[in-house]
């Protein structure tokens, strides 16, 4: 694994954060050791970030290094991309990621595809962290998902972060990556809290983690729905009900073989997200399946559980009803292990 | 398709019980506080919309609102004064900080609480909350959550105005944050190529969240952007309704006449945070404490009362009409049925099937 | 079906024309019906297009109906949608899908989610046409297929049509729908030839087509992904294996019960696109089919033959290895054929 | 990263060979015009982008090439004004129209010949193509296949240096067309706000493909947009390299010193049709004749030689130079490899695992 930071402090020391103190710490860290990171975005600086994420780094480390912007992603992309071309280790924070439609030229034409296009002279080694999905009552543009379109860009890598304890661990990886990295966090995460290594130690993009293990039925699932879904999981465990949950974590470059293992062993497989399932990240998931011998091992089709296809609305109801919520994963996981193969 | 025509006929008779132009003398629109039924009328325009968001605010605060929430107190006179300068049929674009916008330009106080408190009975039948409000009947082509998003929007309405040989006219509102964004650049150049028939009005309350316009560009004024366009650009007092009335008034005329769009910076407040979450760390209590003594409202009732146009009295009705007006919207919203979570997913197409949609009558989102 | 225009020519007549001049018929009688109809965008007018499809619309409908604009995606289509609102029936021609990522904002946070948001008290009923697509040594970013990120936005339906004779009449319907619709078309079809009904009937959207029919083997494809199969399937067919071929032409709203019959009686797909195959629309399709009974059916594992998880690259030898070729998807349909269940 | 180091390397030895920047006395450096040893280094920067564009032309002609290509033919002197007025260590964005400036920052002519004959010998070892060509050895960040792309990024690699305590400079070219792109808006006002050291220079060749600048924007000059981000504007002809290189030096030297960005609008005229589909169908033969007599290249040829400064002999020199390097590019170009479809997955991304970024040198694109 590539460090950019020295890895001197053991595992061992954990303390209990919440996941935006896990980022902050990330970023205060990855900031300390290298001269080169800096984090620009929206509100970032006294404020604190819109979702209080960056909180009070600008008092440590000062207004050049933790740099508030104009409204204006498609610039600040844009200028974290020139940065990081000219040596910088930029991470650019979008308030909300439904904001990078105006930066997507920057990410997807420019920082994706640099290297490629030309030929390897150069990389684009910057992160851009930004919050997704609903819960908040933000309405349709300000609660999206689009995991799946940063997935379908060759040339980025996707991380979404589902857990306190690898959120820090996997910024630094994605800090010390050559490689553009978006990183996804969900926003009902930042509160949650979680025991977070005191080292530097990276957690290593492109590893799905399985989070349970159970031999009645595979669960995959991406950010907020992973936690949920071990919820369901433990839940359906009280009824006999066995189930592995996979979380891929990387969505690009995607680590397959631990799903397929373990759709194997199951036979019965859910796939859950958020964002709305037509041509959504778990669609890939399905594919990767039934495009492998794991099809074989299929004892049902494969059912996935998604957000429907529709903007988010703003009422609590109908927003809760837009994604999958706990209940809705218990009886889809006590159908889908129950029905006749 | 049907539920628009239908729509328009039904507010038709409510919306004609707004005075909404102040007369004109010599071709001269007067001031507001120059026509005792224009004073009248704005000055209850700005406490509606004052008391609407103070009621915004508490029900919040009481755990009764849901999401998110940009209050305008402070800024209530560039709201009227703009939306004064327009007739009907005229158009809006406005802003995650647009209750003021809609409530100017003549919307259903109830239907608009019932939107925030998520109800069926809203004007987005609780689909978009206080970021997506419109009133598509009184010209109100939508809030927007997007920072900068409803500009090359209003370039477009009036776009479709001109086409059509019809002389209407496009007022889009933003904030001084907004200018900083491509959508800004991009809307005002097509607007100055073809000539087209909107007023841009830039609410400069000089912070975009929490970064000041000291830093977040390097022109004094937002007007001085106008340059860049070729077009007038000019700033005015934002908390001085008739000021704000004046330039609106002169800029709308310019536009309905083929004479172009134009930039208009009103310079105003927001009391409040920017939304709920602010701490208010980037600006100071004395800052605030000074332009809290600089209250449109006040301002506007001082100059009435003292030429004798209003009196005492007319003034305190105007505030207690507004605050009766508001309760009951309050009151009838909370009656209205929940938001229905059973056609979210009918809902997201206009359909195909309903109505011809040549042998419908144009869109024409104003009354 | 919902129509702007008078139908009363017949269907017999018939002409050869390409696919640009069938686009443009469509655009012509489009705007002769209606008033409302016009065209905007970067060098339509004199210039005739980039690709030559508005041709000399601008001497017959004028600089106001096919007006010209600055290079301005965003604030183009912003302008189309504010047209839309305002009661016109806008068509923004973007000269390649690439640079919809400057336009992004406008297309999925205001198109496509204003008639919901707004509680369905307006529509957008804009057009916006692109074309898409590689093979003309364009290099990484004036080559891609964006397809599955439209689909993937709920409000906007997604139209890829493949073939000369249908796209007319597409393009009339897409006009007509009172819903955002994006209209990919594919560079390499400009130029191809074939019979265009004279009238103005409309091909409804949301229907898939079965394009040949075989026992053997069923191929999903897209675009120019199209003919190539139905090229190869011809190929397979003189081999003894029968292909049949189904085209969504559709992406969205997607009408799934031709493919999944067509697997249902095959037991065997190979699912062909040229954008990259990670998180594509094919995805979508194989998890339509998992997640169905059409699964037990499945004789093989569904075979994704995509365009490889990588920038456009300009040699032309690259371009053409970055995509499936005619012998691939004649290697890869026999390999599957005849595959042991 | 190991390979941008070795690159750096192996480059510095021919770059140091290229006369870039004219004497400087008295603090300002002096005229191409007046210095021999300079007007001779420029002319033949100016010849060689005329001999490879012709060449390239040519080999797209005869079908020998792929793609499409945009040419700079006629526009030689900003490219070349502008990269004489940059030190070493300085740094550009580019355009798709981009051979002249990768050409005048001293990019070596055979790998550029390669990579436009999709050689895995070419610069971008045949993935980038006309459109993506760059030498990041002498600071090119890159031609852009998008219009306004390069701007933001410029400012970026500014902050930089900046941030960095370096003092260099980015010089970011972009066309008239460019000026009405969102991208432009917000790299300007970035650069503005932070004082960046950026010189931004707008090659106004009068048409942004077929539409023309009188339509595309409402102002006479692309220089009067500096005025919305607080900047100095000012237009120049470009088709004359002294003119060009003064501008440029002052404000290189502005940026250098501390002293912000400024916009440079360098009027002047591509010969050719945007691309290879070009039917010129929206410009007049007479117009097109006319900027041909206004030829950068004769221009001041004729200047030194009226002068005195060279001789004719040094000017058929120069060309002749030019033309047979361009010819030994073509040939060399020719019998390098194609490029080669094995590795099109492994060149996706920069490996994480070959060399540990915090022990390696600054990635840093400028020899
Ligand atoms: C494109 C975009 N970027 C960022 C935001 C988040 N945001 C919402 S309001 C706001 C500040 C807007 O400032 P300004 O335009 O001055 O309006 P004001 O809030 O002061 O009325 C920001 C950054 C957004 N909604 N949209
Ligand atoms: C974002 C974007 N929009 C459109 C295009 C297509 N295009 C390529 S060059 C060009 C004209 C650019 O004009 P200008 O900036 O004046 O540069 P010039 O070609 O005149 O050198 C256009 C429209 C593009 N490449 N990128
Ligand atoms: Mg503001
Ligand atoms: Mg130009």
């Amino acid at each position: 694994m590539t460090a950019t930071l020295p890895q001197t402090e053991t595992q061992a020391e954990s303390r209990e954060l919440t996941y935006s103190e896990a980022i902050r710490e990330a970023l205060a860290e990855a900031m300390t050791a290298d001269d080169r990171v800096f984090m620009l975005g929206e509100d970032v600086g006294v404020y604190g970030g819109a979702f209080g994420v960056s909180g009070d780094l600008v008092h440590r480390f000062g207004k050049e290094r933790i740099r508030d912007t104009p409204i204006s992603e498609l610039g600040i992309v844009g200028a974290a991309v020139g940065a990081a071309l000219a040596g910088m280790r930029p991470i650019v924070e979008i308030q909300f990621s439904d904001f990078t439609c105006q930066a997507m030229d920057q990410i997807v034409n420019q920082a994706a595809k640099i290297h490629f296009m030309l030929g390897g002279a150069v990389s684009v080694p910057m992160v851009l962290r930004t919050p997704l999905g609903s819960g908040t009552g933000a309405a349709a543009q300000h609660s999206q998902s689009l995991e799946a379109w940063f997935a379908h860009v060759p040339g980025l890598k996707v991380v979404m972060p589902s857990t306190v304890s690898e959120v820090k661990g996997l910024l630094l990886a994605a800090i010390d990556d050559p490689n553009p990295v978006v990183f996804l966090e969900h926003k009902l995460l930042y509160r949650t809290k979680g025991h977070v290594p005191a080292g530097a130690d990276r957690v290593p993009l492109g590893r799905s983690v399985v989070r349970r293990e159970g031999a009645d039925l595979t669960i995959v699932a991406t950010g907020i729905m992973v936690s949920r879904s071990l919820e369901a999981a433990a839940r359906l465990a009280d009824e006999g009900i066995e189930a592995t949950v996979v979380d891929p974590v990387t969505l690009t470059p995607l680590d397959e073989a631990p799903i397929l293992d373990a759709v194997r062993r199951t036979g019965r497989v859910m796939l859950v997200q958020e964002a709305p399932g037509h041509v959504g990240f778990m669609s890939e998931i399905a594919a990767r399946i039934a495009g492998s011998s794991a099809l074989y091992s299929l004892e049902a089709p494969i059912k996935r559980l998604c957000g429907l296809d529709a903007p988010m609305p703003y009422a609590p109801a109908l927003e809760a009803a837009m994604v999958p919520q706990l209940d809705d994963i218990v009886v889809a996981g006590r159908a889908l292990a129950t029905q006749e193969a | 398709m049907q539920t628009v025509v239908t729509e328009v006929q039904t507010r038709e008779s409510d919306i004609t019980a707004i005075a909404h132009q102040p007369p004109v003398q010599d071709g001269v629109p007067a001031a507001p506080s120059t026509d005792p039924a224009t004073a009248r009328a704005a000055l209850g325009t700005m406490w509606r919309i004052r008391r609407f968001e103070e009621a915004v605010d508490d029900l919040f605060a009481r755990g009764l609102m849901h999401g998110t929430m940009h209050l305008s107190i402070g800024q209530e006179a560039s709201a009227t004064g703009v939306c004064l300068a327009l007739r009907e049929r005229d158009a809006i674009t406005s802003t995650h900080r647009g209750h003021g916008h809609c409530i100017a330009q003549g919307a259903d106080l109830t239907r608009m609480m019932a939107e925030l408190l998520a109800k069926e009975t809203g004007y987005c039948r609780g689909r978009g909350g206080s970021m997506h409000i419109a009133d598509v009947a009184t010209g109100n082509l939508g809030a927007n959550g997007i920072v900068g998003g409803g500009i090359p929007i209003a370039a477009g309405a009036a776009l479709a105005y001109k086409m059509r040989g019809e002389d209407r006219v496009v007022a889009s509102f933003f904030g001084d944050g907004a200018t900083n964004e491509g959508a800004f650049h991009e809307g005002l150049n097509l607007a100055a190529i073809w000539d087209l028939p909107v007023v841009f009005v830039c609410e400069n309350n000089k912070y975009g969240m929490s970064f000041s316009t000291e830093f977040s560009m390097a022109v004094p004024h937002v007007a001085d952007r106008a340059a860049a366009y070729g077009m007038p650009g000019v700033t005015v007092d934002g908390n001085d309704l008739d000021a704000v009335h004046a330039v609106a008034a002169e800029a709308v005329d310019r536009a309905r006449n083929g004479g172009g769009p134009t930039l208009i910076e009103a310079e105003t407040y927001r009391w409040k945070g920017h939304s709920k979450s602010d701490k208010n760390l980037y600006r100071t209590r004395e800052e605030i404490a000074e332009w809290r003594e600089r209250d449109p409202i006040v301002a506007f009732e001082t100059k009435v009362t003292e030429s004798g146009l209003l009196t005492a009295a007319d003034i305190t009705a105007a505030r207690d009409e507004a605050t009766d007006a508001i309760k009951a919207a309050v009151r009838e919203a909370n009656s209205g049925t929940d938001a229905d979570p059973g056609d979210l997913l009918d809902a997201v197409f206009a359909p195909v099937d309903a109505a011809p949609l040549a042998s419908s009558p144009n869109q024409d989102v104003t009354r």
